[in-house]
């Protein structure tokens, strides 16, 4: 199992020292990881971004109330939240007050213009607790104590958004396991490679006796380095423009960039990148070695 | 003296083609030295191929080491391939080492501690004449010199059984009368010698030498006293 | 120059026949021809967006003119529509009527509940016709005519989204250029490991008196036609998903869509890809094969 | 007659080494037929390595084809190298390529039309014992038959001068012999051969041949023959 971490098999240098594949190789793996971390990176927030919309935000709703005779809008108003907060499957049943419902106006009509007679709407926000209800229930219940109340789901809004949101996530994971598989085909590439060339080397070993994993290990001690290098560089250039943008998405963007950014364990899941690709460098050293040796008797 | 390989009724073919080897049957004593002659293309090096492990007979069985090498799993071959030393037809050097480094090469493999292994090879390189060209590859070396430390590799480790495939087409008579005693001293002191060779006239320096000779495959042996070798008389430790 | 094109290179096969390299590379070519050109479209789709909302968008701004009185106000914003359509770097200088002020404000107060007697402000909209002018002069002129008038520039709106936008598109750029950098260091990777497989093959050729190019036109026949193959590949991969993504984002984003779309000139550049590819691995090659080449006399 | 190689005070040293040969001067006549000698790490191949132009001399001047070609420009040597037939000592045949399309290969990079290929070819083939091995790559052939793929590329396309290094190393002696009665016809014919060898039994077998004999890179011409060659009869064309 660590076999390639026997001091004899670098000590003795079975295959040649120094630089493998010109010193590109780690270099490729820190660019390939370095996409794959952003692409998960990006998978991850837009999943978040997401299930703000299609959850959070698309599960809540208004009703206004309409109605020009402030005592029957009161009335109306206070009948509506309790039968909203009757509901069990409801929560965070609120009642805009007069003030919320002015500021939202304001920037319209400008501020000081708003008097006493103008007749605003009442508002009650309320979100379902999991998933969407049965809108159509709440719809009735709602015009029977208020004919010309009216509801606005958010979903309705946020609904394209969020498919956009969706297709960008989906492709930000595809584009993320296609470089993860392109990684591995490269290395591969490196590794077929490398034993064509040193084939000889390993030919003559197996005729001295070398026994399979003594060879096999002289592989991925080496790839195993090149794997773990280029994963640290890229994972660390990766984080690196993540922090950037993400700092930047702060700056600008206010809100949104509350719902974009990554759980604890979005991050740590992004620190395991370059083990990950380390390791998926060592399996695919240890299949095409395994592969190649098991060709000679 | 005991037996170090048995072939028994042996063929060999490779892949879909005609049989190259067949029918061969011997005996080889431990302590035996034998040449193996014929024409080009008789046979030889696929029967030394046999005899290092690097195939299987397509019939017959072979027993070395007192073991029946055609049915050994393949996991129990490196530990019988360690106790052979095998001098290839095109010296397969590994180019990025030394000379001495690839003459240490079994040593290592076998975990010989590092202080022995340079005392083994540089009085080994002394004696085939290489201790100037001690750090020099394989790939400035002249066609002797490879040969020479070809030699040198498949003797340092005192092999039980040393195969030498045409060991001496790239030096000069003297150093072929030159390996061919190192390979007899080696032989008197308990090595197992099988040499396949066309110069004929080294044959006579080694005088006690039975000879396996091929002829397209077949073996000819009308006296039959490879199938039943006399016992080989005891070496005298003298080297 | 066409020298790789001579049919005898292939027919005498000098080189193994057959799939190099495993035939790994078309498709790593492939995928990263596929990850520059989403790189490329993104860059090229960002920059349209910045360049909509720094242009177009920004360069608009709206004078709020809110004054109870409705017959001072009709005057002032008369007044103020006169001086901005007399300025010369001014174009689109268009007053809100009230019906349109109305359809602004009425999704917040319910429709029918504004009355003739509701004090709107007035609105005109103007647009610098190149950048941004002399904000500053255009403020102190309509305060001039209106004490209470007030001025929104769209830019202090657009701007933080211009901002990550901008940094978006300079990302999507750098990952383009580090991709296609990658695919040149993976040829190269690719070439050395033939030469060194194919180097007794080659220095043979030479000592038989083969000429330089026709070696050369040996490798770089097999790698142009697996850098086409990959970058045809990538490229169709490429333009099918920012095709799809682009319909989706013009079904679901409407208007921002428009704006975020590629110029035939950005098609034709994504259409490129391929052929550059292509001709990035012919060059590596030759490069490569040229400096082995001269490493024998 | 006229001369095709001349050596002037030729030196040669790998990188910083030592000099591998010192002050070799002669001359070679067109038609002469030249045995290379002297031990292992002589300079036999490296003298040979100046003569297919692998090497440039580091001091000194060579003249071939009436042509100075320690000055000549690297675009100019793939023209003299297709004038050139070589026999490398540890053959360099291409792997992937069958005995016949090896062997073909100096025709098919000189241009020569397909069917004339094919029947130059298989005419060789034959007559070097290989027309049952035509389509076997390398890796399949015995060390011999490798051997004589390796002379029949040389000779393929009638080269001017052909080299060749231990060429027998890997044959039996009958097929030595063969070997070097093919390369004595193709000198009968006009061709100058150059042979380094370690088989001295071998050398009787062409007695109009001269000797350039090698000592540690030096070269033993006590009677001046080599500087100073008489002339070389006019072969008869009787093959
Ligand atoms: N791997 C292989 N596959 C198919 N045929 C092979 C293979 N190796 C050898 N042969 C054939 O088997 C026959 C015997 O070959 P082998 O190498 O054993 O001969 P040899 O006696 O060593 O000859 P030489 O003296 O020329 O080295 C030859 O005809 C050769 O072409
Ligand atoms: N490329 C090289 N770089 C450095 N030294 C070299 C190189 N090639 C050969 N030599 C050295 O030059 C000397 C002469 O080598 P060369 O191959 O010419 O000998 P040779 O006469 O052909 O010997 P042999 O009969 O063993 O083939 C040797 O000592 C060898 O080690
Ligand atoms: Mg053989
Ligand atoms: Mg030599």
């Amino acid at each position: 199992m660590i076999a390639w971490l026997q001091p004899r098999a670098q000590r003795y240098r079975f295959l040649p020292e120094g630089r493998w594949a010109g010193g590109a190789l780690p270099w490729i793996i820190g660019m390939m990881t370095f996409l794959a971390t952003l692409a998960l990176a990006g998978g991850m927030a837009l999943s978040n971004g997401a299930a703000a919309l299609t959850g959070g935000l698309s599960r809540s709703f208004t009703v206004q109330i309409v109605e020009p005779n402030p005592d029957l809008k009161r009335e109306q108003t206070a009948a509506i939240a309790a039968m909203l907060r009757a509901r069990a499957d409801l929560a965070d049943v609120v009642v805009l007050g007069d003030s919320e419902l002015r500021a939202l106006v304001e920037p319209w009509l400008g501020s000081g213009n708003i008097g006493e007679e103008l007749p605003l709407p009442a508002m009650i926000d309320a979100r379902w607790k999991t998933g969407t209800g049965d809108m159509a229930a709440i719809d009735e219940a709602v015009r029977a104590l208020a004919p010309t109340a009216r509801i606005d789901t958010h979903a309705q809004w946020f609904r394209p958004l969020a498919g956009v949101v969706e297709v960008l996530k989906w492709l930000a994971v595809s584009i993320g396991v296609l470089v993860v598989a392109t990684t591995a085909a490269i290395v591969a590439l490196s590794v077929r490679a490398a034993l064509s060339t040193h084939g000889p080397t390993i030919e003559t070993l197996h005729i001295m006796g070398a026994e399979d994993r003594t060879v096999a290990a002289l592989f991925e001690y080496r790839y195993a380095i090149q794997g773990l290098v280029g994963g640290v560089i890229g994972a660390i250039a990766g984080l690196a423009v993540i922090i950037v943008i993400g700092n930047l998405l702060g700056q600008f963007g206010g809100g949104l960039a509350g719902e974009v950014s990554l759980s604890p364990l979005g991050w740590t899941a992004l620190a395991a990148v370059p083990l990950l690709v380390a390791l998926l460098t060592i399996l695919t050293v240890r299949i095409t070695v395994g592969r190649r040796l098991r060709q000679q008797l | 003296m005991s037996t170090i390989v048995r072939f028994d009724n042996v063929g060999l073919r490779y892949g879909t083609g005609a049989e190259v080897l067949r029918d061969i049957g011997f005996r080889l004593e431990t302590g035996a030295f034998m040449f193996l002659v014929g024409s080009s293309g008789a046979g030889k090096t696929s029967l030394l191929r046999l005899l290092y492990l690097a195939q299987r007979p397509s019939r017959g069985r072979i027993d070395m080491f007192g073991r029946d090498i055609t049915s050994l799993p393949r996991t129990a071959l490196p530990a019988l391939r360690r106790r052979i030393g095998v001098v290839l037809q095109d010296f397969r050097l590994i180019e990025h080492l030394t000379a001495f480094d690839n003459i240490a090469l079994p040593l290592r493999i076998a975990g010989v501690h590092e202080a022995e292994v340079k005392a083994h090879v540089d009085e080994l390189m002394a004696w085939v004449g290489l201790a100037e060209r001690r750090d020099a590859r394989p790939a400035v070396l002249s066609g002797g010199e490879q040969q020479r430390v070809a030699i040198a590799r498949a003797v340092i480790a005192r092999p039980d059984i040393l195969l030498a495939d045409e060991p001496t087409g790239n030096v000069d008579p003297e150093m072929a009368g030159r390996l061919l005693h190192l390979f007899h001293e080696l032989n008197r002191l308990g090595t197992t010698v099988v040499v396949a060779t066309h110069a004929l006239h080294l044959m006579s320096r080694v005088p006690s030498a039975i000879t396996l000779r091929l002829d397209r495959g077949e073996m000819l042996d009308p006296m039959g006293v490879l199938r039943n070798p006399p016992p080989v008389e005891p070496a005298e430790l003298s080297l």
